[in-house]
């Protein structure tokens, strides 16, 4: 009888369903390829398919925490974060090499380029916010605006070339230091995680959020200011693309604005649906986002290491995705159990 | 120019300037941005030039809106370079029936009929893959390994793509030339440095011999680059693994100098003048070749590339 | 007193208002147009008539994503349904001798079968469209790659024939450069499109089915319990969208006469934004088919006003492209916000 | 099956997550019969209504209706309706953005030529509203209409299409007297012509009006059925309660008039354009002021503007003594003001929040975002409320729309409870309150107003706003035309008032 709830309250957990896909995921991978686990060590630092699914999938769990917040007020997507990953890299890069197109030395100093990043980062998704919450335009729609003009806005700052900043420094944030066991971008997504997680479990935020994007009318009226929260969760998604902009363009130790965080829009929702959050708004698992980042990077990495050529992989992405998404359907399960109720009946009435 | 049609641009103003439509692929790559320059440069007001720019955006539907435009606003002479090489027929009847040339740059078309358009101008992508294998026999012979076992790896473009699909022709050429070239796997790398680099990663896992890869841009070549080092392996002429890859962009000298990269094959974008050449002559009524090669070289670092850098526009 | 007040205010009201503002700023921009490029020649008919050539296939596939949007749904596979509609159209000709009627059947069927998967899920799973459609993104580009990774460019004489047939409109004719008269003319497309665009209007406004649509969007717990079947209804949407979708795919592609993996890129947020503009609701239970059309319209304005000025850099145009998005955006919502106040 | 029987269930089971919803439900509907289901707050009457038109589906029991040999099971409102059971359910379910008309008839639309026929379609909405006494546009959005109004479309819609069975789940609590007289006469007319009815209040009055027979519900188990003549009221309320129930006719403490007249919030010329006209109300501490009026009159619009959920774009306010610019809920809240709206669904609960969290929401707000309060200090006071004002629910994380209607009013009234208010405006606070809960409620109201806080009550309920408020203000047509003092308070001097007579 205790099992029996112990089991429920383990299966019924909100993050249940969400890791278990990721389990299976990872499953498949034992069963094909077993060297998929196998983790070496390179240079002080772990090396494997695990490593890269952690290391490559840093990008997209930051992307995903915003994005929670953002489905989450709002009950809209915020389809610009690629387009602003975009901007952040291409702005740190001009500041770093003082408008050259490849420098090997700093123009200005790291903390300036960074900062200015972040802060542009921020401004984008402000302005966003501002359109979503102020002039309650559709937040799909709204963001569509920065999505068009992103790219084309960090290419006016790289001029058109892809710059490059040609100091190791520079490639810490996206890669390793001898001694870590783990990637740097790790690190950076984990911060970003114990941040928002902080913020909105130790202040109101999270009730706050929930309370908006279910019922923005009723939780006006008991005090909340709506559109300020909107607009601020909008303003955090445009830090994490900030920072996320930051991290790709440290890979790559350039500013490639027509690439760095390409389609990476998509992902990050996906990852909030896999997360078993719904994209109507409301209720959110931050930590169920974070799971589903990482379940796409391990079907990104397995399709790769498995060898599908990369112009088919969606079609298995995309019979992932939808297998998980019906995994997770309400209306699936109640089936199930109906048809698994009546069996049950049947037997114990033979019995 | 002749006229007839009260609206055209070669009526109004500047009546002596040739109006040039100029519908561009996007900006995608440094590459572009260096093509796009060059048009630019060439077709200017002091060189007795109108140039109506046109940015595609990497879109076809938006080449052909572009074309639809340049039609209607009169221009003497359009140049597409084209985003993909299909789909050309209607809209280049649109601009036949209004008697207007039409001259190709960088990428070819696939039309059933030719006399749609004057010409075309732009590299040989296919020998710039032959280049690239050829280099790699003479490379393997000096270093007298030419009868050794080859694995290599090939980072692909975006697929379909002209690039893509004539670089790895030509180098299949030569692969099938050498039966000690082992080739393991085609992988694409989508022409960015993140993708390229990721790929790489997944082919260091997978084989634990590589001994050459093939990127069929720098950009990916860069990202391989990259991730052959976080694999505590080397490359370039001292290292492991050899790296041959194309275009050879300035910062693909600067790896070759750091001494990370092997080979770069030239792709050359400086196709105005070349353009700006034909149209002279189309003026004066003479014939022109309908295929058009631009020059292009191979870089290795056996040669003096401080020096070659120096005199490089892109 | 309080009667009069209220009957004035009608004439604002519904879904009528946003349309209208779509349409009188349209009519403003194209004037302006021909304005400051009137040198350039963009009063031409043909210029507008172009407008309609280029974007036939997106008028089809914007009024299914009206449809879709009005039950509060999403498709955002769209585009990658027009790829692998004209990759199967080009690779059925070309490579495997198919008619071009039944490879035009074939296409259609799959845009059905496509659909209605898609609408399963959607209303018998409860999955988030937006999701099951990004899934089916994904599928359709896939599977364009997998029928072929090579550009088929389309050289079946009777599609062509399709393709290149010209109704020409006779009248405001004009000499061209070869001194012979040239009249402005359309392509069968935009009578195809013309005809999608009434018949899905009419279903909208005068079936059952489109007024449970609505009623599906706006409120859905409110239409199942009025007695609604809100499954149907919505797998039907998706089923009808699938079609249009590729009927869309086809237009696209009687225009582009190929097939190959990276056609028609986002070209699901040109026809979610060309809805939006034309006052269609993403929360669902507010659009008309009209009002999608001029959405396009305009964003096809856009870009002939960046053609015709034809000067700026890459990056410029993708600015400038949203920034007059973001200018007519804004506008529609002041007008809007002002709208409300009034009530 | 008697052959005057028209609809029977049988055994109904029902079990949500942690409740058990119906157990072993026997219910019998006649032929022509009105027939009323009593209970307290979450006793399972709605839940007995969608179980039987599909909404919900049941676990075990069984379903039959006349015309049919075996047992039915509608799995959607659909299938009831073929059946021929149309239905009102609690919370008005209308589509915002559709017409009246087409509320009143989509499914079933006039055809012509195989098209809607939009003008028939809109003469006969005209038509069915009139004979209702309703006068609204039938081309307009139904979002436009207040919450009554669109309770009287969806019965409107109800009756329209009732065959066999009508249902109406508590379609009265928004309405005032004049209109629950309309909808008794039309139900009688049904009844007639053979319907079988099954109706739904808290008002007993309605109750022993109309109805033939009373079906009791407690817990989500039968009490027993019987017929209305021979129940008396005080035994009716025992069988619902379960126990005893003290006459509640006098609450009030009768003599203590308020003699402290400070006055706590003064509006001055305060209005807004085009819902209500400027006014001016004095509300003392310790006082209750009630407002009274017809359907849309604009009382809600009048305590609105007060609390800042509407902005006015006339007048002052002030809140002793000192001018303010009250621009948002928020300020007003910081100031000691309280609201609890009327439209429950659309303005007060927040759905997929827990109870917990639904009640703690207001007072967080107003301590500040990084002010959290801890988790044992949020159950406390979530514990503390729901055994003060009996909330019924599986425990206090239960999503609060898993409630039934009346126990989801509580919570809110909780929220607003906890705020510790000076000043408080309940707008219909008893809308879809049980008898007990509903004497608690204007107990609760007396008792605040003892503490010295000032409250605004709003009530279609004429007698308990008599027994409650201590002056009353009304309105006609947006315009507030005069104020009752408490010695002239009486049904008929209010009742006068409202129609306008002689003011
Ligand atoms: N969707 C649901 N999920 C879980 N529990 C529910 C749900 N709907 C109702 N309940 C529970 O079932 C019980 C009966 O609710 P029901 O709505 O039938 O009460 P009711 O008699 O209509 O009460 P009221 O007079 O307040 O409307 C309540 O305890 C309620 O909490
Ligand atoms: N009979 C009617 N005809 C037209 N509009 C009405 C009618 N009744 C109400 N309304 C609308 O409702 C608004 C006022 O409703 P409000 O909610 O303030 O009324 P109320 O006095 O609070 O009554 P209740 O709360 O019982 O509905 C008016 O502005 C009007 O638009
Ligand atoms: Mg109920
Ligand atoms: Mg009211």
């Amino acid at each position: 009888m205790k099992d029996k709830s112990l089991v429920r309250r383990i299966t019924g957990h909100r993050l249940f369903m969400p890791l278990v896909c990721l389990a299976i995921v990872l499953l498949a991978n034992l069963l094909r390829q077993p060297d998929f686990f196998k983790i070496t060590v390179k240079d002080g630092t772990l090396y494997g398919y695990v490593i890269d699914v952690i290391n490559r999938g840093s990008e997209l769990v930051i992307l995903a925490v915003g994005m929670t917040l953002v489905v989450s007020s709002s009950a809209g997507t915020d389809i610009s974060v690629g387009a602003i990953m975009a901007v952040a890299a291409a702005i740190c890069c001009f500041i770093l090499s003082g408008g050259q197109v490849s420098v090997n030395e700093y123009a200005n100093p790291y903390v300036l380029g960074v900062v200015i990043a972040l802060v542009l980062g921020a401004i984008c998704g402000a302005w966003n916010g501002f359109l979503v919450a102020k002039l309650r335009i559709q937040p799909m729609v709204a963001t569509l605006i920065l999505f068009t003009a992103g790219r084309g806005i960090a290419q006016l700052i790289t001029n058109g070339q892809i710059t490059y900043i040609r100091v190791p420094e520079y490639k810490v944030l996206g890669g390793s230091i001898s001694g870590l066991p783990l990637p740097v971008p790790f690190f950076v997504s984990l911060a970003v995680v114990i941040l928002a997680y902080i913020l909105l479990k130790r202040t109101s935020l999270g009730l706050y959020i929930e309370a908006v994007g279910i019922n923005p009318k009723a939780s006006r009226l008991v005090g909340i200011k709506s559109s300020l929260i909107i607009f601020l969760t909008y303003a955090f998604c445009g830090l994490c693309a900030g920072i996320a902009g930051l991290v790709a363009s440290s890979r790559i130790y350039s500013a490639d604005a027509n690439n760095v965080g390409l389609n990476m829009e998509l992902d990050a929702i996906l990852a909030v649906a896999l997360g078993g959050n719904s994209l109507g708004g409301g209720k959110f698992f931050l930590m169920g986002s974070v799971i589903g980042a990482y379940t796409i990077q391990a079907l990104t990495t397995t399709l790769y290491a498995m060898g599908v050529s990369a112009d088919q992989i969606p079609v298995y992405k995309a019979i992932v995705v939808v297998i998980i998404v019906s995994l997770q359907s309400e209306e699936l399960r109640k089936w199930f159990k109906k048809k698994f109720a009546t069996k049950k009946v049947v037997e114990s009435e033979v019995a | 120019a002749d006229n007839g049609d009260s609206g055209d641009a070669s009526d109004s103003g500047d009546s002596d300037l040739i109006t040039v439509g100029y519908a561009q692929v996007g900006a995608e790559s440094d590459w572009r941005t260096a093509n796009t320059e060059s048009f630019k440069s060439t077709f200017t007001k002091e060189n007795g030039y109108e140039l109506i720019f046109d940015d595609a955006q990497q879109k076809q539907e938006n080449q052909i809106k572009a074309i639809r435009s340049f039609i209607q606003q009169g221009v003497d002479y359009i140049v597409v370079a084209p985003v993909v090489e299909t789909g050309w027929e209607t809209v280049l009847e649109e601009a036949k029936a209004e008697g207007i040339p039409v001259i190709l740059s960088d990428r070819q078309m696939d039309v059933s009929d030719e006399s749609l358009y004057e010409c075309w101008v732009g590299g040989n992508f296919i020998k710039e893959g032959e280049d690239g294998g050829h280099w790699l026999e003479d490379y393997l012979k000096e270093k007298g390994m030419d009868g050794e076992e080859i694995n290599m790896v090939t980072l692909q473009g975006t697929i379909g793509a002209s690039a893509q699909v004539g670089r790895t022709e030509g180098f299949a050429n030569v692969l099938a030339e050498n039966d000690n070239w082992n080739m393991l796997e085609l992988q694409t790398g989508e022409f960015t440095q993140a993708k390229g680099q990721e790929v790489m990663e997944s082919f260091l896992k997978k084989y634990d011999d590589i001994d050459v890869v093939i990127a069929e841009n720098d950009n990916m070549a860069f990202g391989a680059i990259d991730a052959i080092k976080a694999a505590g392996k080397t490359c370039g002429p001292d290292g492991d693994i050899t790296i041959i890859s194309f275009d050879a962009v300035k910062a693909a000298f600067d790896a070759m100098i750091a001494g990370d990269l092997n080979c770069a094959v030239e792709c050359n974008p400086l196709h105005g003048p070349r353009v700006a050449e034909i149209i002279q002559k189309l003026e004066a009524g003479e014939e022109v070749d309908k295929i058009q090669y631009v020059d292009e070289e191979l870089f290795d670092t056996s040669m003096d590339l401080e020096e070659i850098v120096k005199t490089r526009a892109y | 007193m309080m009667n009069k007040k209220k009957g004035r205010k009608s004439i604002l009201e519904g879904t009528g208002f946003l349309l209208m503002i779509t349409i009188a700023l349209f009519i403003v921009m194209y004037v302006i147009g021909c304005l400051l490029f009137a040198d350039k020649g963009f009063a031409k008919p043909q210029v507008f008539i172009n407008l309609l050539i280029s974007n036939a296939g997106l008028i089809v596939i914007a009024a299914g994503m009206t449809v879709i949007m009005i039950t509060g749904g999403i498709d955002i596979s769209v585009g990658s349904v027009v790829a692998v509609v004209c990759m199967m159209l080009a690779w059925m000709m070309e490579r495997k001798d198919v008619g071009a009627i039944p490879a035009t059947l074939i296409v259609l069927g799959f845009g059905l079968v496509f659909g209605l998967f898609q609408g399963f899920l959607v209303s018998y799973l409860k999955i988030q469209p937006f999701i099951v459609t990004l899934a089916g993104m994904f599928f359709a580009r896939g599977l364009t790659a997998m029928i072929s990774q090579d550009m088929i460019s389309i050289k079946n004489e009777m599609f062509l024939s399709w393709a290149k047939y010209k109704i020409v409109i006779p009248l405001f004719g004009r000499v061209n450069r070869r001194g012979e008269v040239m009249y402005p003319y359309i392509y069968p497309s935009v009578v195809i499109a013309f005809l999608v665009l009434v018949i899905i209007f009419l279903m909208l406004k005068y079936t059952k089915f489109g007024r449970s649509l609505y009623a599906v969007g706006g409120n859905e717990q409110s239409a199942l319990m009025m007695g609604l079947n809100v499954r149907r209804t919505k797998l039907y949407a998706y089923v009808l969208n699938g079609l249009l979708a590729s009927l869309g795919g086809f237009l696209f592609c009687l225009n582009t006469c190929a097939g190959f993996v990276e056609q028609a890129k986002g070209l699901e947020m040109d026809a979610i934004s060309s809805a939006v503009i034309g006052g269609t609701l993403l929360t669902g239970g507010v659009g008309n088919v009209f009002g999608s059309l001029f959405g396009v319209l305009i964003k096809g304005t856009i870009e002939t006003f960046i053609t015709f000025q034809g000067t700026l850099s890459s990056w410029w145009v993708r600015i400038a492209i949203a920034a007059l998005l973001a200018f007519f955006i804004i506008l529609q919502s002041i007008f809007a916000s002002l709208k409300e106040k009034r009530k | 099956m008697e052959n005057n029987v028209v609809l029977t269930m049988r055994n109904i089971n029902k079990n949500f997550p942690g409740v058990r919803a119906l157990s072993k439900v026997d219910f019998t509907l006649r032929k022509g019969e009105i027939h009323a289901l009593m209970g307290e707050n979450g006793a399972g009457k709605s839940t007995l209504i969608k179980v039987l038109t599909g909404v919900e589906e049941f676990e075990t029991g069984e379903i039959r209706m006349a015309g049919c040999e075996c047992a039915i099971v509608n799995k959607s409102p659909e299938e009831a309706q073929k059946c021929g059971i149309s239905t009102v359910y609690q919370e008005v379910n209308l589509c915002p953005n559709l017409s009246v008309a087409e509320n009143l008839y989509i499914g079933r639309e006039p055809k012509k030529f195989g098209g809607i026929d939009w003008k028939t379609m809109n003469k006969n909405a005209k038509a069915l509203l009139e004979s209702l006494d309703i006068d609204i546009d039938p081309k307009k959005a139904v979002e436009n209409y207040s919450v009554a109004i669109q309770q009287m479309v969806a019965i409107a819609r109800a009756v329209d299409m009732s065959a066999a069975v009508l249902i109406l789940d508590e379609p009265t609590s928004s309405l005032d007297d004049g209109e629950v007289e309309k909808l008794f006469t039309l139900m009688r007319k049904l009844q007639k012509q053979g319907v079988g009815i099954i109706f739904v209040t808290h008002f007993l009055e309605q109750v022993y009006e109309v109805t033939d027979r009373i079906t009791v519900l407690r817990n989500g188990e039968l009490v027993g059925e019987y017929e209305t003549a021979k129940l008396p009221r005080l035994e009716l309320v025992a069988k619902m309660m379960g126990k005893d129930f003290d006459d509640l006719a006098k609450i009030k403490p009768e003599g203590v008039s308020k003699t402290k007249a400070e006055v706590l919030i003064e509006a001055k010329e305060l209005g807004r354009r085009g819902t209500i006209k400027p006014y001016s109300l004095q509300i003392n501490k310790g006082e209750v002021i009630g407002l009274t009026g017809l359907l849309g009159s604009g009382r809600s619009e009048l305590a609105r503007v007060i609390y800042g959920a509407d902005k006015p774009d006339t007048g002052e306010l002030f809140v002793n003594d000192e001018k303010v610019h009250i621009k948002s809920p928020r300020e007003a809240m910081m100031r000691g003001m309280a609201y609890l709206p009327e439209d429950r669904k659309a303005e007060g609960i927040i759905a997929d929040l827990s109870v917990r969290e639904n009640i703690i929401i207001a007072l967080q707000a107003k301590r500040g975002m990084f002010k959290r309060m801890s988790t044992k200090e949020q159950e406390e006071f979530t514990d503390k409320y729901i055994e003060l004002l009996q909330i019924k629910t599986a425990n206090r994380e239960t999503p609060i729309k898993q409630l039934s209607g009346g126990n989801q009013q509580k919570v809110i009234l909780a929220r607003w409870l906890l705020t510790n208010p000076d000043f408080i405006i309940l707008d219909e606070p008893t809308r879809g309150i049980d008898v007990g809960t509903k004497t608690e409620i204007q107990k609760l109201v007396l008792q605040l107003a003892d503490e010295g806080k000032s409250v605004i009550f709003i009530s279609s309920e004429i007698e308990e706003m008599l027994r409650t408020c201590n002056r009353m203000a009304v309105l006609r047509d947006g315009q507030k035309v005069g104020e009752l003092e408490e010695d002239e308070l009486s049904q008929e001097a209010i009742m006068k008032a409202i129609a306008g007579g002689d003011r």
